[in-house]
């Protein structure tokens, strides 16, 4: 897994690609903390290029969200496909997150 | 009749998942799995070793296998650990209904594995769980 | 040994589709598809015989078989009609990279089937086309 | 399938629910070329309770995506889920058309 990060003026757009799982969530869980504690009310999740995510994945997304949420702020998706969207699915996270097609219009309706 | 079983034991730890991951992965493509059914086989798996690693074992250490046999075109896989009785076919389903805000943070691991597995047979064989699915694709028929 | 199959024989026309899907139904629901996989199997099946309406028949009119048998957890599904030999695993697939303008306006059904069934069966025996799949989910083991 | 059509300002929504099939895709086309015919732009297919799409019905989507787009209008799609999503992806028209994850931010974009 790799997590790529660039500052937008209302959110942190986090790029993660490769495979999530047990063993690395916590990078994951790592890079929204910091954030978090740098002031970043929006984090911004582009899935686009992530492979593979496990239910260790599904609690950092979910950890996160609830943390953002309870400052006010929150945990978008995007780029949610192939077998993340479809895990997603399964287990109706995906009603959770305020979720856009793609990073750029998640960005504009900020 | 099918092939001999390939096994592997390995101590039920997080850090062992990727190696069971590696070692299936040459019985996925004796059987032609595609990618996208690779994943989600890797996906069971983990999930299944995941909750051995975390549950089974009340000191907190113990072993795990995972066995696999190819039959014409298909996978079967049995993951066996000497850990507490646990049959997941009896486990109550999250509540999936939640919002953000009440949803626990946890409880999908068996969820998904049922979903994607669709039946899973469980068995308790003396002091161990034996979990057992096959895993093809839709394939090609046999003769 | 295999259950013995079930077969319906229907004119090759689009509006036989809705029926055959009814008619593999009952052996979906035997060896327990889930509702995805009953849909993905409706669509393999729709792909084939809408491309054994359109193209088997020389004038146009002649009819297509379609044959199931419930093994141990497995739907094995045959496709049989006496057009024109096809194997569909020798056709082209299309080239997915062009653009909008440039995309031809079908060439889709038979790469759905092969991304879905995976592995696909032909036959030419006589005169006839024999399409065949196996249509599990990943199931359970059977001992 | 049924298909529920309501009218924006910058676009006709077309919810289409239910199965997509042979039999049936014929409808989708009648209800774009109306649409069409009476001017409109941009049509928005909103496929979020489409359960099932088989390549007839891809082929009408494609078909309208290509006549919009020589009138200087567009098909955009949102909703995208469950296996009309995977026939998507698998035939990579997903990469073809404008994707939104809600009929609210197709029409929000437009
Ligand atoms: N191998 C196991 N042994 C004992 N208990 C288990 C085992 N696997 C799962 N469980 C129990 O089932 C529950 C649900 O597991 P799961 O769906 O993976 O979610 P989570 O691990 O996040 O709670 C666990 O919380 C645990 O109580
Ligand atoms: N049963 C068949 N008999 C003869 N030719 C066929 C048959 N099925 C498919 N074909 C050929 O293969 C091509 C690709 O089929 P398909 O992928 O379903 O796309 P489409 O029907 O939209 O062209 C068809 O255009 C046709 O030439």
């Amino acid at each position: 897994m790799n997590i790529e990060a660039t500052q937008f003026e209302k959110a942190i757009l986090l790029k993660v690609s490769g495979r999530m799982d047990a063993e690395n969530a916590g990078e994951f869980d790592k890079a929204c903390e910091l954030w978090i504690s740098q002031g970043a009310k929006h984090l911004i999740a582009d899935l686009a290029d992530l492979q593979y995510v496990s239910s260790m994945g599904l609690r950092s997304f979910l950890a996160a969200a609830q943390r953002l949420r309870s400052l006010s702020g929150s945990l978008i998706l995007c780029g949610l496909k192939g077998l993340p969207r479809q895990v997603f699915e399964m287990t109706k996270l995906d009603s959770l997150f305020p979720i856009y097609e793609t990073a750029q219009q998640a960005l504009a309706a900020l | 009749m099918g092939s001999p079983f390939e096994r592997l034991t390995l101590p039920a730890r997080v850090e062992s998942v990727r190696a069971f991951h590696r070692f299936v992965r040459s019985g996925a493509e004796a059987v032609g799995l595609d990618l996208a059914d690779m994943d989600k086989l890797d996906l069971v798996l983990e999930e299944i070793l995941i909750n051995i690693a975390r549950y089974a074992y009340e000191d907190g250490a113990g072993d795990v296998q995972v066995a696999y046999s190819t039959e014409a075109g298909s996978l079967l896989v049995e993951v066996t650990d000497q850990g507490r009785s646990f049959n997941p076919l009896d486990a109550a389903p999250p509540d999936l209904a939640l919002g953000l805000a009440d949803r626990p943070i946890g409880g999908l691991g068996v969820l998904l594995v049922r979903q994607i597995v669709g039946l899973l047979s469980y068995r308790r064989q003396g002091n161990q769980n034996i979990l057992s699915f096959r895993f093809p694709g839709p394939g090609p028929i046999t003769p």
